[in-house]
């Protein structure tokens, strides 16, 4: 979105010819390549104050660390990438100099000091900008320091408005600016605060805060209570947003404990290797990049299949040379699979380095979906949310639909009679245990977008996994379910009240509490046998 | 039909089955009789592959079975109904039917279950598990009837089972012996109803088949000296 | 013995070998080095590698193996606190000498340990300064992992901040236990406190494996830099490698080396390092430094003391300057602490750091911290005299020596 | 009295090989403590004190699992959490020891330990109270263990928690125990845990006698323990426990209070636990919240399925051996030693289904087996 | 009236230390009150499993002493009958009275067994790993308390009785064997040797002879009818033969009640349990 955006800048702005600048600014901008950083903000300042929005593409390859100078003639260049390759290319010219590589240029500091100065700049340049959001985005960012410069600005521009959300954003600015401003009546002063009290923006609620502090008496009452009315609003969202939270997090143990509750919950076996299953998943995302590190965005996809198909081969390897000959022995797995998961840890510690790889977030899946200013919701968190969901239906249909299902579970509970019945235990073990293995896998490639990719990724989820496949009920696959949405919001509520630690530690005396209560989990199995 | 020639077998140590020979006859109902503990299960289970020999051999139509796993004996057209029944507890009577089906590549139960059991038609959607014993022995031989088997293997069918369903199951074996020439492989304590049933019987002492003939050869004197206390 | 034994006590499997392994590498590197040059008093070095797998008795166990049975002559060794307390009765008891090299909450001088790492006043103070000098950073929350360096660490930032007249409301400090990894309530927490219209910035202890998911939910949940900037002191460039960066660049770390620097010393340091592990992208970090430093300064010391006898070394230690990789010296202080530079810089989109402040000459490392009330009075010093770990300049004491 | 020792040797039939056992461990401990004390460090003999905490420490592991094999191996319950048992004695310990520093911690202060005075503590907390006295302090690292193992084995047992869920429920609780011990507010030292101890009843905790002196107590606990097990377990009591891992259901239905056998059994177990931690800790001279983690747990109950599920001595021998191997194989393979040790537990499952003590029932068997064949032929 | 009655009663009771706390109430409480000369009240009982109902409405007196036969159809509930007595299964409604005090509802498993009430199940369910012998010994009519059990030993008469009962059961070449390596009518008798050493007032008996030869089955009838008098003996079974040499009274439950109940003859030409159970053979025979 932010790329589609800049291009179309870029391209308003290629138009423009370099000869119309003025000398000054031109001056201005070969300073920036010697000044030191301290005394950059002076030159900013200068710059606003010349230019127009001719230097915007200047500035925001500036915020974006992308501006450099060539070394030969301090002409100034972007970095960007086309097709993968990083290239150089002039700030107005718009033209690739293919001459340029990385020794040839240097780059023009910023830090975070100049980076918040570049914001306000870029914004009040970007108050005409064509683009509705652009202008909408440039008035909340001044809405933090209204002066009255700004305010008359924003006067002049507001009859001319079409949009109305920035027709709504430039009406909050006014509404501030006035609510503050002792020298305007006080009926004036009163009309704007209730303005405001039906916004959300930060900023408003601050200067709301000083308001409620302020000399006169009905002005501090007005916006005590029209603080306490955006309050309630953002109370709300609070709450939203904490289920949210929530949510997630039980998306993120459902992941890891799903592929568990198949090869513990329904074929019985004590699967201490499970996360490491999880963890061969993000090391195959992380490959994946590798090998195509053009094309991120689309590597997910590539991932998710691949992924499955390493653990679940690995699992069917685990299964062929190692679980088929512990039938029966269930507590014997527990041994056998640990002894496989410090294989594994140790693998990957020697093949891939005990340091954390790195696994990049395709660009659709990062950022947040800014519903309004008290609540956005990570896009991250939202796919993989969706994505365990729907891992779940899969597997819950593959389970109920196909004779895998159906043979899996008289297996585990029959060996010798499923076989007497024509049922190839042998197949119906390995594909079982890969399938979990599998989903395992999958686990890893959502689990790559949230945390490390190190040899210690499937350490951190084998646990909590083992946790909600019992509070669920052994074998049960919605009681996995359950499980984890309840112990992820559970421990979401607890949070702000208890912190982190306590809050699991609640958790966790809950269930040991819960299961005196069931002793078979959420759902337990029922009828004669499970007695 | 089956025979198997000079067949031993161990548990740990100890042998249970000495060099037995024994041959069924095709399209017959075959009756092994014997004390408790004499072997008899354990020769069924040999026959289905469920545990292994040590040595001889088992034969089904002169194929080698014995070299086979247990899954493709039932392929081969072997039906187990085992002692003591083994439903699989947790499945419902109709996922305890279904599981035999990929065998003779079906889609749906056989009617002819269900005409013979109407009970297991009623409980279709309970667990097996759960039902009483009775109908777990009902649901024992219908499961083992979806394989279409060409030989079934009942031991002691009628453990526990009310009258008048022993003798509909002993209908039920002269009648899929008679109408479809299923051979029947028949354990059985009650001589009432092995002589109702059975055409052949086989006598088992210590691991061995120590007498085999008609049924109507059945006589007292056998009956002394290898059932009686 | 015909060789200089050397031993290393880093863990190499386990939570901490993400970490240690760097430095075991590092340790075998600099012994190759040396016996390159000659080894040392005319005998070869000879590293003898073991592994506490993150296991904190087995520190002890394994420091005691080095020590009785391999009785090697110096270790270089340990990461987290707890394996240096773990280590340290069985060091003192057996007299043998040990090179701590990474950063730590200080509180602690002993006679046969150096600490060649950061101690708080090498790395938070100045830390808050800048962000309180060059950023105007009113409101600060203390976010840091439940152990001991990072309460340490807050505690004495909190008494300094509140020297300098910060508000109690404008500190919010949080704990989270190791390897936490579901960051959304904190960090949305993060946020709502940085929305009061005061500039705020984050000092973050975070340990470890922790770091990744944070930076990830700051980067997701859209808090740039000039939002609310994290200063971190345990997050290098080795943390980095397993990030993609893009969206945390302007994040902030002190550190007393970055490999950004642009020194003769530390290029050469550089391509020794990727030459060593084969691998061109191989990146350095401070411990790293820290442990070369600490090499180095042994190396001459045993040389001075033509022994490698623990107490003539230990003697000899203090007061060894050695150059580090930044471009200045690096002293021993009689404290065993470092006097070194602090740098501060930026996290950039190719994993690496940018230093954007830098002290204006070395700062020497405190052994105890003049801003907790327990050990204000206590002062390390290591030379006649005095020689004491902890001598408390009121009671004209000295406690709790196990020597 | 009498009366118990009467019990005692009436149980000696039973478990052939615990006897000669309990004389090899302790012949063997006294041997190597002659050989750190007596030998010259110079002699070829010579046993190092390095060798001697090593040993000290295998035994604590060995007295932890068989505290596990008691409960697993005989009664069934696969208990993931027997790690927190052994940490509550080793912090009862641990209190004990740091208060014994007195005011020779760093900061000098007379009652607080180190960690507390940097921490800003103003005074003790109430639960290391008495923690000063020795006697208190052992009665705490086994009342502890024990009453935990009541609490949670009687809430559990009662409502009939069984198998894996149990199994979960233990490792939930040591889990929550190490959140909790590494909360620095517990006031258990957080992370760092207790250390820098001195000495223990006033014997200098670094001196070699002291050393031995731990060493021949934790052989002989060791031993005790091992005899009092065997004999619990081959009363009637030990056939009421096979019972109920067999078959719980059936051993109700014959009068027996199945829950309560199973809460006694897991309240000596605790305190068995408890006793090895209280011993390991000064031995070791460091006790911290890593002791909980469930991962620790899951290697005891490994150690007994290595050595042999189900025999006191199988437990123990497979304590010592997987240490050692552990031991070694850090020393010598630093960088692959866990493919040794996950291959070793696979490799044992997989050929010694009955672990090591049921190798040499295997190869009994064998040679009973060649014998009769060579006798029939 | 009633009320005032009622909650005077009620505050008079809580005066009653056992009735406040049950565990101040003697643990082995007094014998087995036959005054009435019935043994077992089952009244009301009902019991349904995820809306089937087992047991509908069943009422049952059983004398003491008595040997009653117990029939009917697979599926009536006999099991489930078995079930509630002995602790196993709650009812959804009903009462079990064992002799005229002892409310067994109230009981659980372990209390109902040491009142006296044994049980043989009908799949065969031994300590597998434990030998013939030690399987015995368990069964024991002793103090079967912790600590009790811990000090106990088998005294002289306890072994005379494991070895007699071995000889009546026919394991005694068995008995160091391990029980999970009998076959499936051994196990059947091991699990009688296991009521018959734990000396039991009122036996339940399920399908005792299932699996057994002919002669084992005569056998089996003589000893229950020489238990019968001293003891009461209920027994399960669907054959005929059987049930026909030992009963004096036979109840036959269908459906989860009973259907009918007298002698051997009246039950044998009742239309109904015809019908639905020993079909038009049995008569015949
Ligand atoms: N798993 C086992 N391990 C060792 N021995 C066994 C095992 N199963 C059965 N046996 C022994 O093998 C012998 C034969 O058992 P099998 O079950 O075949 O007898 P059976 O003739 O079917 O008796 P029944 O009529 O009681 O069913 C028995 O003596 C039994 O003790
Ligand atoms: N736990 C349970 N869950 C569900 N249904 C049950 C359960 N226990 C028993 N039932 C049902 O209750 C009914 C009565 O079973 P019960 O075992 O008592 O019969 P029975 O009279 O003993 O029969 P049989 O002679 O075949 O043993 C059966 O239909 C059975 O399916
Ligand atoms: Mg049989
Ligand atoms: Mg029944």
């Amino acid at each position: 979105m932010k790329r589609i955006l800049r291009l179309c800048l870029i391209g308003i702005f290629m138009a423009l010819p370099t000869w119309l600048m003025a000398v000054e600014t031109k001056n201005l901008l070969s300073e920036l390549t010697q000044t030191k950083l301290s005394k950059m903000p002076a030159v900013l300042e200068q710059l606003e104050a010349q230019g127009d929005e001719s230097l915007l593409p200047v500035f925001r390859a500036w915020l974006g660390g992308d501006l450099y100078y060539t070394r030969a003639d301090s002409h100034l260049v972007v970095k960007t990438k086309v097709a993968g390759e990083t290239v150089y290319m002039g700030v107005f010219s718009q033209e690739v100099d293919a001459e340029l590589g990385s020794k040839q240029v240097r780059k023009i500091k910023v830090n975070n000091k100049l980076r918040g100065l570049l914001r306000g700049t870029i914004a009040r340049l970007q108050l005409t900008s064509k683009q509705p959001e652009l202008r909408e985005s440039a008035v909340r960012e001044l809405l933090a320091d209204l002066d009255r410069d700004t305010f008359t600005t924003l006067e002049a521009l507001y009859p001319q408005e079409t949009h109305s959300s920035v027709q709504e954003m430039m009406q909050t600015a006014l509404s501030l600016y006035t609510a503050k401003d002792p020298k305007q009546s006080q009926s004036a002063r009163l009309a704007a605060i209730d303005y405001l009290s039906a916004s959300l923006e930060n900023d408003v609620r601050n200067g709301l805060v000083q308001l409620s502090q302020d000399g006169n008496a009905v002005i501090a009452a007005a916006s005590n209570k029209a603080l306490d009315r955006i309050n309630q609003s953002v109370e709300r969202y609070a709450f939203v947003d904490q289920l949210f939270f929530g949510l997630s997090l039980g998306s993120v143990l459902l992941l890891a404990s799903i592929g568990l509750a198949i090869t513990f919950g329904v074929m019985g076996v004590i699967n201490m290797a499970h996360g490491e299953m999880i963890m061969l998943g993000a090391y195959t995302t992380y490959v994946v990049q590798l090998i195509m590190p053009n094309y991120i965005d689309y590597s997910i996809w590539v991932a998710i299949p691949a992924a499955f198909l390493v653990s679940g081969l690995m699992g069917v390897l685990i299964e062929r040379l190692v679980i088929c000959r512990l039938h029966g022995r269930p507590l014997e797995t527990l041994l056998a699979t640990f002894g496989i998961s410090l294989i594994l840890q140790q693998l990957v510690r020697t093949i891939f380095s005990p340091l954390n790889r790195q696994v990049s977030t395709p660009s659709w899946m990062s950022g947040s979906w800014e519903i309004n200013p008290v609540l956005s919701l990570t896009l991250n968190r939202l796919y993989i949310l969706a994505f365990a969901l729907l891992v779940f239906i899969a597997l819950v249909l593959i389970l109920k639909k196909s004779s895998l299902g159906l043979n899996v579970r008289a297996v585990s509970q029959n060996r010798s009679m499923a076989k007497a019945m024509g049922v190839k235990t042998e197949w119906v073990d390995a594909m079982t245990f890969g399938l979990g293995s599998g989903i395992a896998g999958i686990a890893g490639v959502a689990l790559s977008q949230l945390t490390n990719v190190g040899p210690n990724l499937g350490q951190a989820y084998i646990i909590d996994s083992f946790m909600v496949v019992v509070f669920g009920g052994v074998g049960n696959l919605l009681g996995a379910l359950v499980a984890a949405f309840t112990l992820g919001i559970a421990n979401k509520f607890l949070e702000p009240t208890t912190g982190a630690v306590l809050a699991a530690i609640f958790v966790l005396v809950f269930i040991i509490l819960f299961i005196q209560k069931r002793p078979k989990g959420l759902f337990p199995q029922k009828g004669r046998a499970a007695e | 039909m089956i025979s198997m020639k000079k067949v031993s077998q161990l548990y740990g140590g100890t042998q249970i089955l000495w060099d037995l020979d024994l041959d069924i006859v095709p399209g017959s109902i075959t009756c092994i009789m014997g004390r408790n503990g004499v072997g008899k299960t354990t020769l069924m289970k040999a026959i289905m592959g469920l545990l292994p020999i040590k040595s001889g051999e088992i034969l089904l139509n002169q194929q080698a079975l014995h070299k086979q796993s247990a899954e493709r004996r039932a392929y081969a057209g072997i039906g187990y109904v085992p002692q003591g029944r083994d439903i699989f507890p947790m499945l419902t009577v109709e996922e305890n039917l279904r599981i035999g089906l990929p065998v003779q590549k079906k889609k749906a139960i056989p009617e002819k279950v269900f005409e013979l059991f109407p009970v297991l038609k009623e409980m279709l959607h309970r667990r097996g598990g759960d039902l009483s014993g009775g109908q777990q022995q009902q649901l024992a031989i219908g499961r083992a009837l979806v394989l279409e088997p060409k030989v079934l293997i009942l031991d002691e069918p009628n453990e526990g089972i009310q009258p008048n369903i022993v003798k509909q199951i002993g209908d039920v074996i002269l009648k899929l012996n008679e109408e479809e020439g299923l051979t029947v492989i028949l354990i059985e304590q009650k001589l009432g109803f092995a002589r109702r049933v059975g055409k052949e019987f086989r006598l088992m002492e210590k691991g061995r088949i120590v007498a085999a003939d008609k049924m109507e050869n059945l006589n007292d004197d056998l009956i002394k000296q290898y059932l009686a206390v | 013995a015909d060789t200089i034994k050397v031993g290393v006590l880093h863990s190499l499997s386990g939570t901490m070998a993400i970490s240690e392994t760097t430095l075991k590498d590092t340790v075998l590197m600099m012994v190759e080095e040396q016996n390159k040059k000659g080894g040392l008093l005319g005998k070869k070095l000879e590293a003898v590698v073991v592994d506490p797998a993150s296991n904190w008795p087995l520190f002890a166990e394994k420091a005691r193996e080095l020590l009785t049975e391999e009785e090697v002559d110096v270790i270089f060794g340990c990461w987290t606190s707890v394996s240096r307390k773990s280590v340290l009765p069985v060091i003192e008891e057996l007299n043998g000498l040990m090179f701590y090299p990474v950063q730590y909450e200080g509180e602690e001088s002993s006679k046969n340990v150096f600490y060649t790492g950061a101690a708080p006043n090498q790395q938070a103070i100045p830390a808050v300064n800048y962000l309180k000098d060059e950023l105007e950073v009113e409101r600060w929350v203390l976010a840091g992992t439940d152990y001991v360096y990072p309460r340490t660490t807050n505690k004495i930032l909190e008494a300094y901040l509140k020297d300098m007249g910060v508000a109690e409301e404008d500190i919010m400090i949080n704990y989270t236990p190791f390897g936490h990894s579901d960051w959304q309530s904190i960090v949305s927490d993060i946020k709502k406190f940085g929305s009061a219209g005061k500039k705020t910035a984050v000092v973050s202890t975070i340990n470890g494996d922790a770091n990744v998911p944070f930076y990830k939910e700051l980067g997701n949940q859209g808090i740039s830099s000039e939002d609310i900037p994290v200063v971190a002191f345990s997050v290098g460039e080795e943390e980095l490698s397993g990030l993609d960066t893009a969206p945390l660049v302007g994040h902030l770390a002190a550190w007393n080396y970055f490999q950004s620097v642009e020194t003769d010393e530390n290029e050469e340091f550089i391509t020794q390092w990727q030459a060593f592990t084969g691998n061109p992208d191989r990146v350095t970090n401070d411990p790293m430094e820290a442990t070369f430093i600490g090499f180095n300064m042994w190396a001459n010391a045993v040389t001075e003391a033509g022994t490698t006898d623990v107490d003539a070394v230990e003697q000899a230690m203090i007061g060894q300057e050695t150059p580090n990789l930044t471009g200045g010296t690096a002293v021993m202080n009689k404290n065993h602490h470092l006097s070194k530079p602090v740098l501060i810089g930026e996290i950039q989109d190719d994993g690496q750091f940018e230093t954007v402040w830098e002290t204006d000459g070395v700062v020497p490392g405190d052994a105890w911290s003049d801003f907790l009330p327990g050990s204000k009075d206590l002062i390390a010093d290591w030379t006649d005299p005095l020689k004491c770990g902890n001598y408390n300049t009121e009671t004209k004491m000295c406690s709790g020596q196990n020597y | 009295m009498s009366k118990l020792l009467h019990w005692f040797s009436a149980g000696r039939t039973s478990g052939k090989y615990t006897l000669p056992f309990v004389i090899l461990l302790l012949g063997i401990t006294l041997l190597a403590s002659a050989a750190n004390l007596l030998l010259p460090e110079s002699s070829a003999l010579h046993v190092s004190t390095y060798s001697i905490t090593l040993l000290g420490k295998y035994l604590c592991y060995a007295m932890l699992a068989l505290a596990v094999d008691i409960i697993w191996g005989y009664c069934g319950i696969l208990s993931l959490g027997h790690g927190a048992f052994f940490a509550l004695g080793g912090y009862a310990m641990g209190m004990y020891l740091m208060r014994q520093i007195g005011d020779r911690g760093v900061y000098g202060h007379p009652t607080l330990p180190d960690f507390m005075v940097f921490l800003d503590w103003q005074e003790l907390p109430w639960f290391w109270l008495g923690m000063d006295q020795f006697w208190f302090a052992m009665i705490m690292a086994v009342l502890v263990p024990g009453l935990l193992a009541f609490v949670f084995g009687w809430l559990a047992f009662r409502s009939r928690v069984t198998g894996v869920y149990l199994s979960i429920m233990t490792q939930a609780l040591t889990y929550a125990l190490l959140l909790a011990f590494f909360r620095n507010e517990m006031g258990f030292g957080g992370n760092n845990g207790l250390t820098d101890f001195k000495e223990i009843l006033g014997f200098d905790l670094q001196s070699d006698a002291t050393r031995v002196s731990l060493f021949i107590i934790t052989a002989l606990l060791l031993a005790l323990v091992l005899l009092v097990s065997q004999r619990i377990l081959s009363s009637r009591l030990g056939k009421v426990t096979l019972a109920v891992r067999d078959a719980e259901a059936r051993t109700r239905f014959i009068g027996y209070r199945t829950e309560r056998y199973k809460v006694w059994l897991f309240v000596y177990s605790a305190v068995i636990a408890g006793v090895a931690g209280a011993l390991y800790v000064p031995q070791v001279g460091i006790i911290n919240p890593g002791e909980f983690s469930p991962i620790n747990s899951i290697e005891i109950v490994i150690w007994v399925a290595v050595g042999g599920r189900g025999t006191l001595i199988g437990a123990i021998i497979g304590a010592l051996l997987v240490n050692y191997a552990k031991t070694r194989f850090t020393a010598i393979m630093p960088d692959g030693w866990l493919f040794a040790l996950g291959a070793l537990f696979v490799l044992v499952t997989l050929f010694l289904p009955k672990g090591l003590i049921g190798l040499y029932g295997q190869l009994k068997s064998k040679r009973q087996t060649l014998s009769t064949q060579e006798a029939s032929s | 009236m009633n009320a005032i009655d009622q909650s005077l009663q009620s505050l008079r009771d809580t005066f009653r230390r056992d009735l406040v706390w049950p565990f101040l109430a003697p643990e082995h409480a007094a014998k087995v009150d036959v005054s009435n000369q019935m043994i077992l009240y089952v009244e009301g009982l009902n019991l349904s499993f995820d809306g089937f109902k087992a047991l509908n409405d069943l009422n049952l007196y059983v004398k003491d002493g008595e040997l009653r036969c117990l029939i009917g159809a697979n599926g009536a509930g006999k099991t489930t009958l078995m079930d509630v007595i002995t602790g196993k299964s709650k009812p959804d409604s009903g009462s079990v009275f064992f002799g005229q005090t002892h409310n067994l509802l109230s009981k659980d498993e372990a209390d109902i067994a040491q009142l006296g009430i044994g049980r043989k199940f009908q799949k065969p369910t031994v300590f597998e790993e434990q030998s013939v012998f030690d399987n015995l010994e368990l069964s024991l009519k002793t103090d079967k308390r912790v600590i009790q059990t811990l000090f106990s030993r088998l005294s002289p008469s306890e072994i005379d009785r494991i070895d007699e009962v071995l000889k009546i059961i026919g394991l005694n070449d068995q008995r160091f064997m391990k029980a999970g390596a009998l076959s499936h009518g051994q196990k059947q008798w091991l699990e009688i040797g296991m009521l018959l050493v734990s000396d039991p007032r009122l036996l339940l008996i399920d399908e005792p002879v299932a699996g057994m030869t002919a002669q084992e089955t005569e056998r089996t009838a003589e000893l229950l009818t020489s238990l019968a008098g001293e003891r009461t003996v209920i027994v399960v079974e669907h054959d005929m033969e059987f049930v026909r040499s030992i009963a004096r009274t036979v109840t036959v439950l269908h459906q989860g009640s009973v259907l009918a109940e007298g002698t051997m003859d009246q039950i044998q030409n009742n239309k109904d349990v015809i019908e639905v159970y020993l079909g038009e053979e049995a008569v015949e025979a």
